[in-house]
This record gives structure tokens, C-alpha cells and sequence, in this order.
């Protein structure tokens, strides 16, 4: 492992309780799915613990030392997030419960001047969540949906975006790394193109956040969103960050405590962002999980985490190429380590199971990606994914249970 | 041979698998050679629903009896209807309805499969269930 | 305490470790603000760092033992809920992030077929999170706000809900108990008029669901929400539950993973409730610690707690009255551990801050029902809430502090 | 007395309290004695965000100093108000910008205020803050 010298993978794994269990009876577990989750360090749960142990309180309301205190660990939690993501300000974060709250709070909001016959670009590869608020707003207000299709590879072609963003087009919502094809898309080109198109370019960081080094500056984006369990952090708990004029134009989107500014039957003024987004009681754990997350994943040099994930990509995909009748989903040269494939005449699902006996667990679905999955003209496929923990003998222990789960299906 | 008989027999089977890869082996060889579904009730109105992979259900009376077409792209869900089959294909809605559906897991196949595959399987059984529940009410709607 | 001789406080309270602490340089922490959020007994910091350090995993998806065990884990948690409200089915109970959030999905989803001038009913005491979605619906659809009176004494007349219970009323919606008067209103009687007058009750359970038995059966609505956070649950997690049929016929609200049957771009079906109403990854460690919440409660007599409740409010009411210009807001019979009021010629915010210097956490301000305290002629007021946890000594100290906090702005 | 003359002088008061009673008695007074506001300016123009209690602050140039009147509903806010208007009330824009606004920390307050409450002053101090730097900036681009 020449690549990733200096990254001590068994240091970084020890912090993670859970990677300790085995199952099926004795079975060290495997866990290649941390594209669906991730794990939680224990500095995760020692956060969350020492939370309701010493400071638990609503926030933004007590007079009393306690709320006081949650008040500023909540705030915070914010800051650090911002500081993450390289926000310009600490009012650009809103609180969601998750990715798929803060596309569909963008979804609601963002296209409330829009006028039939207007336009939202999506991909091909994106997830459920970035594809069904769009088609309720479209339906909602009559707009039309447009899609930039994906290559063989799993890339996209910047030409095709640009030819689809039309003077209609009010969003361009895209992932920033697909969850089955690893692919890192170019935002920062992407961006550039929506800006230029006087289009609003919302991104799904959901698959980002755990992999990459996220600067929202340089994509150059207006908003970005990621849920807090795919960062190591609490679940829950999501994050939406958007430059600070455009969320400030934004209408309100869920009603109710701390939103409000002031509420008379006759009528109701609301407060300044972030809180006009946030109603009612926080996931204050939520918030306080993530931060400690946070400072978590910092104590970690980023290039070297990311080369020793890239290092297992790269040596997982040379040893499944060389299988017969298996194909791999996504081949760009920039990804991630998420691994998705199909094996002839062999259903995806067959092969989860089998694995999952050995004490591997990869996912076997659509993986909420059915028109990327229609594409390429499959229901399903298999997709394991690498995380910062994931060792080479895991890989290998993965490649080898694959082989025989395959000798034991044909 | 009854539901009852059917699981003694499944039960003496299971018992001589020492491990988990002779008992997929045989699941899986079974899934191979289960009996082929008639492709005309291969639509949506057949599914069943809480399955990771797709699975098809088609239940008809014929004289006293109830019997089952059924399949699945997955071969081990195929294995596993092959031995829901031997138990329910060809009995009376009432041999059905009182057999305690948790054989399942007394034959020792819930360690194994993952409570994810015990769902879809539970779809189906429950499927089953309401399907000769509907019989064994028109029974006793007619002979009443 | 001749009433609750067989409740042990002392016990119930050794549960909660930040009960033991001490605020403002070592004074033991009286928190009588368990109305903004309760506390968390061992047995929740438990069952979430369990789930973290054994379980975790996405639900409903992974082909693997993780995936299956947290399945089981969230979908019994959703079990112990339905059971402990009196669902007639798991299916009727669906997770949100808190009463805010449930409350949200209802507005929006219920009146999708109302016409303009149809009705919604809100009754004058209701929190900012029962009154905003309302608005914000009724903004939209041209719908009409009627307001059921609060009288002097804090309660509701039946005979004014069923004078404004019209023929185009489609939503009643209304607090079980008032988080500001503590009044426990009637539901049953309410619901019964709202049935026969076919419109929907819609009941905001955030606070009875920590003080009261709660068998929405007996009830009778068509609608109950709550927050975990105020059942000594984890931070952003909440449970509507619905009645079936009900639900059943409500369309979709979020979009995403989870809630959908199939996604084309040319159109999407949706799943079956509960997880129509589910989109995304889920709470799951809200769920889990939910459920260790009420298993945990459900261990202790619920006469007995509710009795030592109601004792401390009794005996502290009791001490209040005979303060010189003081008044409560919300003197019904039938009423809670909730004691908020005014002092004449006092701000409710200068008591807050002079009890928290004494270590006595209260609350103060509009305590987000400004409709409320408008009815009453005033800005703010003062909150002291009870919990199970409460004791005589703390009442007893809160009186003194009191006394003593008026003594020195007076 | 200049900001600085005026803080050091505040925190010498402040030695003197052993306990929190005295020194809130002592906020307290100072509150009930806070010069009256003008009540033409009670007004949601002149409200500042973010405090539990109601706070109006309403500043003015006289020559080339900077005044403050304040006021709150709550009697401990306006005993802060006043210790505020004792470091701010009257000084030049440039003398308020170079003024740290942690001294409400460093006086040993924070320990006693809460958060929230500090939340509220912090509120107040931004806006005195915005507003020297405003006269400041038009000072600055008068004279160039
Ligand atoms: C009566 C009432 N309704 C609604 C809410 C809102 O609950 P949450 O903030 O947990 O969404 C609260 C709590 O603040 C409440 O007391
Ligand atoms: C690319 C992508 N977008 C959105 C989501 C939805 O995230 P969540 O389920 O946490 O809301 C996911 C994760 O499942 C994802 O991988």
C-alpha cells in the first residue's frame, strides 16, 4: 500500500465501535455500504451522549443557564458547519432533517415566480430525492422537466448540459457525486454555465460530503445540501447551505415556532434566515452530532484519506475487471469509492444475499435511482462502497466472496 | 401430502445441512428447477409488493384445492417459493389457513436469510393467506 | 405527600443524569422548563448509543444482517408507539421530525380539495406551530381562519366550538393541553362535534403527550401529533398518527427515497402509508430512542405519576395565590403541571433571569402562542413547568425564589 | 470620559460585588434610574432583534459625537442598557469602533447574564456598532 503510507487505516477504524461486531454468527463484519450510511466514531457518540447528559434544553427561548448553554453549542454546530463547507456566513446554513428535506425545501420555495412552461434541468443519474420534489413543483405549476443524459462511462457530457439550459431554465438541480455511479461531476464548470444562463444551480451533496473536500465557494453553486448520517454524524439531521441573497429572497417553508417574526390571526411577519427556515425545536443532537463529526473527520489529513480510498477503488475495480461477465457500473476517471455492477444472467440481489452470509454487506436495489438504472436497461444491481475505514484485506475478502457467490449461482 | 407432512419433511432436509452454503446450494438448485410461471400473469397485478427483487404471485382454485403459480428474477427467492410451494400448492384453503406461518423460521431459515428476503417472503405468505381466506369465505357463503 | 405514598420520585429522578448537575458555580439545577423539552433517562442515551455502536444501518434497503436488524429495531420502535397511543394499526404512524413538522404535512395535505371560503377552526390558545401552516395554507387556497375564544380562566366553551363549527368548516385543529394555561381540553367532546359536523379534529399532542394517557381511540379524532423530545425522546423526531382511511386518501407531501412505488421523469407512483409520508433515510436512532422512552415510562404507574404531577401543581399553585399581585394564566380544573403568569409591574423575563441565577431553570417570553397572550392584554409571562421527575423541595424552592426574585425588582 | 476611562472604571464597580444578589440589585437600580426614552421613538423602526424582553435603541449625531437613547420592558436590560450607554452615550464614531465588545465578558458579567440575555446585548452592540461605523464612513468620505 505504497500510496497511502502515511495513513494509518487501523488507527482511524479502531474509532468506530460498530466495525468491531461480527455477524451470521461469528462472521467479522464487512461493511461496504457506506454509501447508504456511514458508521458513527465514537467521538460521535460521546457528543451526542454528553449532550443530554449535561446540557439538553430547547433552545432560543430559555432565560436559564441551561438553555444558554444548548444555545451555544446548537450555534456553534453551526459555525463549524459553515467553516466546512466554506459558507461566507453562518446564516447561509439552514438545519434540515436530512438531504431529501432540503430539496424539497429548495423545491418548494425557489420556484414560486416560476411560470408555466418554465423549465428544471435534472440528470439522468440523479437519486429519488432530486427527481420527485422537481416533478411535484413541475406538476404543481406546469412546468417541464428536462433531463441531460448520461454516457456509457457514466459521465456527462458538458456540451450536453450547456445545449439543454435554455432561457426557460430556472434550476439545474444535479448531484455532485452519484450514489451508483461514483461518478464526481464538474460543478464548478457546471455552475459557471448556470450562472451565465441566469439558472439556479442546486446541488445534492449527499454522496459528496463523506468523500470529497467540499468548498461551495469554489463550485460556485447557489445552494448545496447533504444529510448529517452519510457524514459519519447523527440521523436525522441534514444541512442546506445557500448563498446569502438568494436564500434571504426565499419564501418560508414549514410554519411555526421560531420561523415567525409575529403571529396575529390576521396575519404573520417572519424572522431573518436562517430561522425563518428552522420551525419549531431543532434536532439540536442532530447539530451538536454533526459538529462533533466534524472536528472528528478534520483531525484527518484529507489528500491522504482520499488516495487511500482511492487507492481501494482503484484496486477493487483492477480485480472485479478481470471477472467474467461482470460489467461495472460508472467508469469515470474521476469517482469515488462506490462500486456499483451487474454479473450475467445473475440477479443482484441473489448476490447481497450471499455475500451478506459470508459477513459482507453491500446493497442489492435500484438504490432509488430507477431511471439511471432504466438507462441502462437493468431493475438492479449491487454496489459496494469503500468509506475512510475500509482496509485492502476487506476489499479483497469482498473480491473473493463475490468470485464464489458467482461459482455458486451459475 | 398436507402442510403439516410438507414441513416435517422440509424440517428432516434442513437438519442434515451443516452449513450455510450446503443449504443455499440446495435453495438454489431448487430455485433452477422450480416450475415455470405462466407468462401471461407476469403483470403488475400479480406482484408482490415488499420484495428487493421482483416477485410474481398467481393463486387458482381448481376442484377443492388451491394452487399457486409463482416466480421471482432472483434465483433464491425462486428456492424459497420452491419451498413455500411443497407446503401450500395443492392444499385446501383450510390446511392453509391452519398452518402456523412461522415454520419459516422454526426450520432454521430465518439465521440464514436476511430479515429483508423474511419480508418478501412474508409478503407472499401473507398473500397466501388472504387468498385462501377469500376461498374458505365463499365455501361457507355457499353452503350456508 | 400523603397522595403519592407508593410514587417514588426519588427513584424516577436517579434515572436522569443531568438532573444531578449544578448551574452558576454549584447550585444543584432546579429545571422546571420540562414543557420546552424533557429530559432523557438513562435508558434513551442507552438505546441510542446501542443502535450507534451495534445496529446502525439504512432501513428497508440493504440486502444485509445490519440493514435487517435496524429494520426490525425502527419498525418495532414504530410498533411501541402505535400501541402506546392505541393505534388500531402500525401502519397509521407516521415519523416526522416533530409536532411542527407533523402538523406542516397535515395542512398541507388534508385541504388539497377545499374550496375558497371553506373553513379551518383554531382556537385562541394554540401554539405558533398550530396557527402558521394553517395560515400559510389558507393564504393559498383563499381558505378562511375561524378562532375559537379562550376564556378568563383559560378554558374553551363547548358550546362556542359548536356555535363555530359551520358547514364549510373542514379542519378543526386544536391543542390537547395548552403549553402556556396547561389546560387539558376535550377532546372527545370536540371530536364528537367535529364528526358530526364532518369535519376533521386535528389534535396537537405536544405537551399531553408527556403528562397524559393518550388512547386516541377514546379521543376520537382523526389526526394526533407530538415531538419525541417532550416524551424524554431524542431531538428531532415527532409521530403523527392518523387514522387509517384518513391517511390512507391524503396525497404525498415530501418527495424522495422511500415514499415512492416508481420514478420515470414522465411520472412517479407512490408507495403505500406509512412510508408514502416517509421520504428519505429516516430518524432511525428518533424511532429507537422514542421507543426506549416509552418502554421506560411505561414501567412507572400512570396514575401514580400523574397524581404526584398534580400534586406539585396543587401545592404550588396554592403558595402562588397567596402572593401579593401576582396572577396565573389558566386556572381550569383539569389542568397540568404548567404554571404560567404575571407579576404586576414585573417583566416575566426579569424573574426568568434572577430564579437562573439561583440554579431554578424557568421559562419567559410569548412562549410561541402570541395570539394568546395578546387575548390576555400582555407581551410575556412567566413559565414553570412540572415533570414526573419534579419534587415538593424543588416547588418549594421555586416559591422561595420567587418571593425573593420580586423582593429585589420591586 | 472615553469608552476605555469608562469600562476600567466599570469594572472597579464591579470588584466590589461579592455575590450575585449584590451586583443584580445593583443592575437593577441602575434600570429604574435609565434616563427616559423619548416616545416618539417606541416605535418597530427603532426595535432591536433578538432580545426575550423588548429593546429600542434609537442613536443620534451631535456634533461630532454619537448618542444613544435606550430603552427595554424589562428592568435588568435597561440596567445593562445603562451600563452600555456609560461606555457608548456621547463618545466619537471612531472612539466606538476601537472599543472591544467583549468587555461585557471581561467586566465578569457573562458569568452571571445568561446567553440569551448576552444574546440581546450582543444584538445592541451590533447595532451601535453599525451605526458609528456609518458616521464614520460618511465622516471619512465627506473629508476626501
Ligand atoms: C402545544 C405545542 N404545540 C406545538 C409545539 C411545537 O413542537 P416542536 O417545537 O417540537 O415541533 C409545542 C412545543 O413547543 C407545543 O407546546
Ligand atoms: C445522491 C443522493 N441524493 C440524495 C440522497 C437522499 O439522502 P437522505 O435519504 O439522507 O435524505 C441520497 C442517499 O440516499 C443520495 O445518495
Amino acid at each position: 500500500m505504497t500510496t497511502t503510507s502515511t495513513y494509518d487505516v487501523h488507527t482511524v477504524r479502531a474509532a468506530f465501535p460498530i466495525l468491531q461486531r461480527t455477524v451470521h454468527g461469528g462472521k467479522p463484519l464487512v461493511y461496504l455500504d457506506h454509501a447508504a450510511t456511514a458508521q458513527k466514531p465514537q467521538a460521535v457518540l460521546d457528543a451526542i451522549g454528553h449532550y443530554y447528559r449535561t446540557t439538553n434544553s430547547n433552545v432560543h427561548r430559555g432565560a436559564h443557564a441551561l438553555s444558554a448553554e444548548a444555545t451555544a453549542a446548537f450555534e456553534d454546530a453551526r459555525a463549524v458547519i459553515a467553516g466546512y463547507v466554506g459558507a461566507a456566513r453562518n446564516e447561509e446554513i439552514v438545519f434540515t432533517s436530512g438531504t431529501t428535506d432540503g430539496l424539497n425545501l429548495l423545491a418548494a420555495t425557489v420556484l414560486t415566480s416560476a411560470q408555466p412552461g418554465d423549465e428544471i434541468l435534472l440528470t439522468e443519474m440523479e437519486h429519488h430525492a432530486n427527481i420527485v420534489p422537481w416533478q411535484m413543483v413541475a406538476q404543481q405549476r406546469g412546468l417541464a422537466i428536462r433531463v441531460v443524459p448520461v454516457r456509457d462511462d457514466g459521465t456527462i457530457s458538458v456540451d450536453d448540459v450547456a445545449s439543454l439550459l435554455t432561457e426557460r431554465t430556472k434550476v439545474f438541480a444535479c448531484a455532485h457525486v452519484s450514489n451508483v455511479l461514483g461518478t464526481i461531476n464538474p460543478i464548478a464548470e457546471w455552475s459557471a454555465l448556470c450562472q451565465a444562463n441566469g439558472t439556479r444551480c442546486i446541488v445534492d451533496g449527499a454522496q459528496a460530503i463523506q468523500h470529497c473536500s467540499v468548498d461551495v465557494q469554489a463550485l460556485g453553486c447557489d445552494a448545496y445540501v447533504f444529510s448529517a448520517h452519510k457524514l459519519f454524524g447523527p440521523t436525522g439531521f441534514g444541512v442546506l447551505w445557500a448563498r446569502y441573497d438568494f436564500l434571504d429572497a426565499l419564501p418560508p417553508y414549514r410554519g411555526g415556532g421560531a420561523m415567525i417574526d409575529r403571529v396575529t390571526f390576521s396575519g404573520t411577519t417572519f424572522n431573518a434566515i436562517p430561522m425563518r427556515f428552522e420551525a419549531g425545536t431543532p434536532h439540536i443532537e442532530g447539530a451538536i452530532g454533526t459538529a462533533a463529526a466534524i472536528r472528528w473527520l478534520q483531525e484527518i489529513d484529507t489528500t491522504e484519506r482520499i488516495a487511500h480510498e482511492d487507492d481501494l477503488l482503484r484496486h477493487t475495480t483492477a480485480a472485479m475487471t478481470a471477472m467474467d461477465g461482470l460489467t461495472i457500473l460508472g467508469t469515470a476517471s474521476h469517482k469515488v469509492g462506490i462500486i456499483s455492477f451487474v454479473v450475467d444472467g445473475i440477479h443482484a440481489s441473489d448476490i447481497g444475499t450471499l455475500l451478506d452470509n459470508m459477513g459482507i454487506a453491500i446493497r442489492a436495489g435500484h438504490h432509488c435511482t430507477q431511471p439511471l438504472h432504466q438507462r441502462f436497461g437493468i431493475d438492479a444491481s449491487a454496489r459496494a462502497s469503500f468509506a475512510l475505514t475500509s482496509t485492502r484485506e476487506e476489499a479483497d475478502m469482498f473480491v473473493e466472496g463475490l468470485a464464489k457467490a458467482i461459482r455458486m449461482l451459475r | 401430502m398436507s402442510p403439516s407432512a410438507a414441513i416435517n419433511q422440509l424440517a428432516d432436509d434442513f437438519a442434515l445441512f451443516s452449513d450455510w452454503e450446503d443449504k443455499y446450494a440446495y435453495i438454489i438448485d431448487l430455485g433452477k428447477h422450480l416450475r415455470p410461471y405462466p407468462e401471461q400473469y407476469r403483470t403488475d397485478e400479480f406482484k408482490v409488493r415488499g420484495c428487493q427483487s421482483q416477485v410474481w404471485l398467481h393463486p387458482h382454485v381448481e376442484g377443492n384445492t388451491v394452487h399457486f403459480d409463482a416466480d421471482s428474477d432472483a434465483v433464491i427467492v425462486r428456492g424459497l417459493i420452491a419451498l413455500l410451494m411443497r407446503v401450500y400448492d395443492g392444499a385446501t384453503a383450510k390446511e392453509i389457513l391452519d398452518t402456523p406461518t412461522d415454520f419459516v423460521r422454526t426450520l432454521g431459515l430465518a439465521d440464514h436469510l436476511s430479515q429483508n428476503r423474511a419480508n418478501g417472503l412474508a409478503a407472499m405468505l401473507k398473500q397466501i393467506h388472504l387468498y385462501a381466506l377469500a376461498v374458505q369465505s365463499r365455501l361457507e357463503s355457499a353452503s350456508s
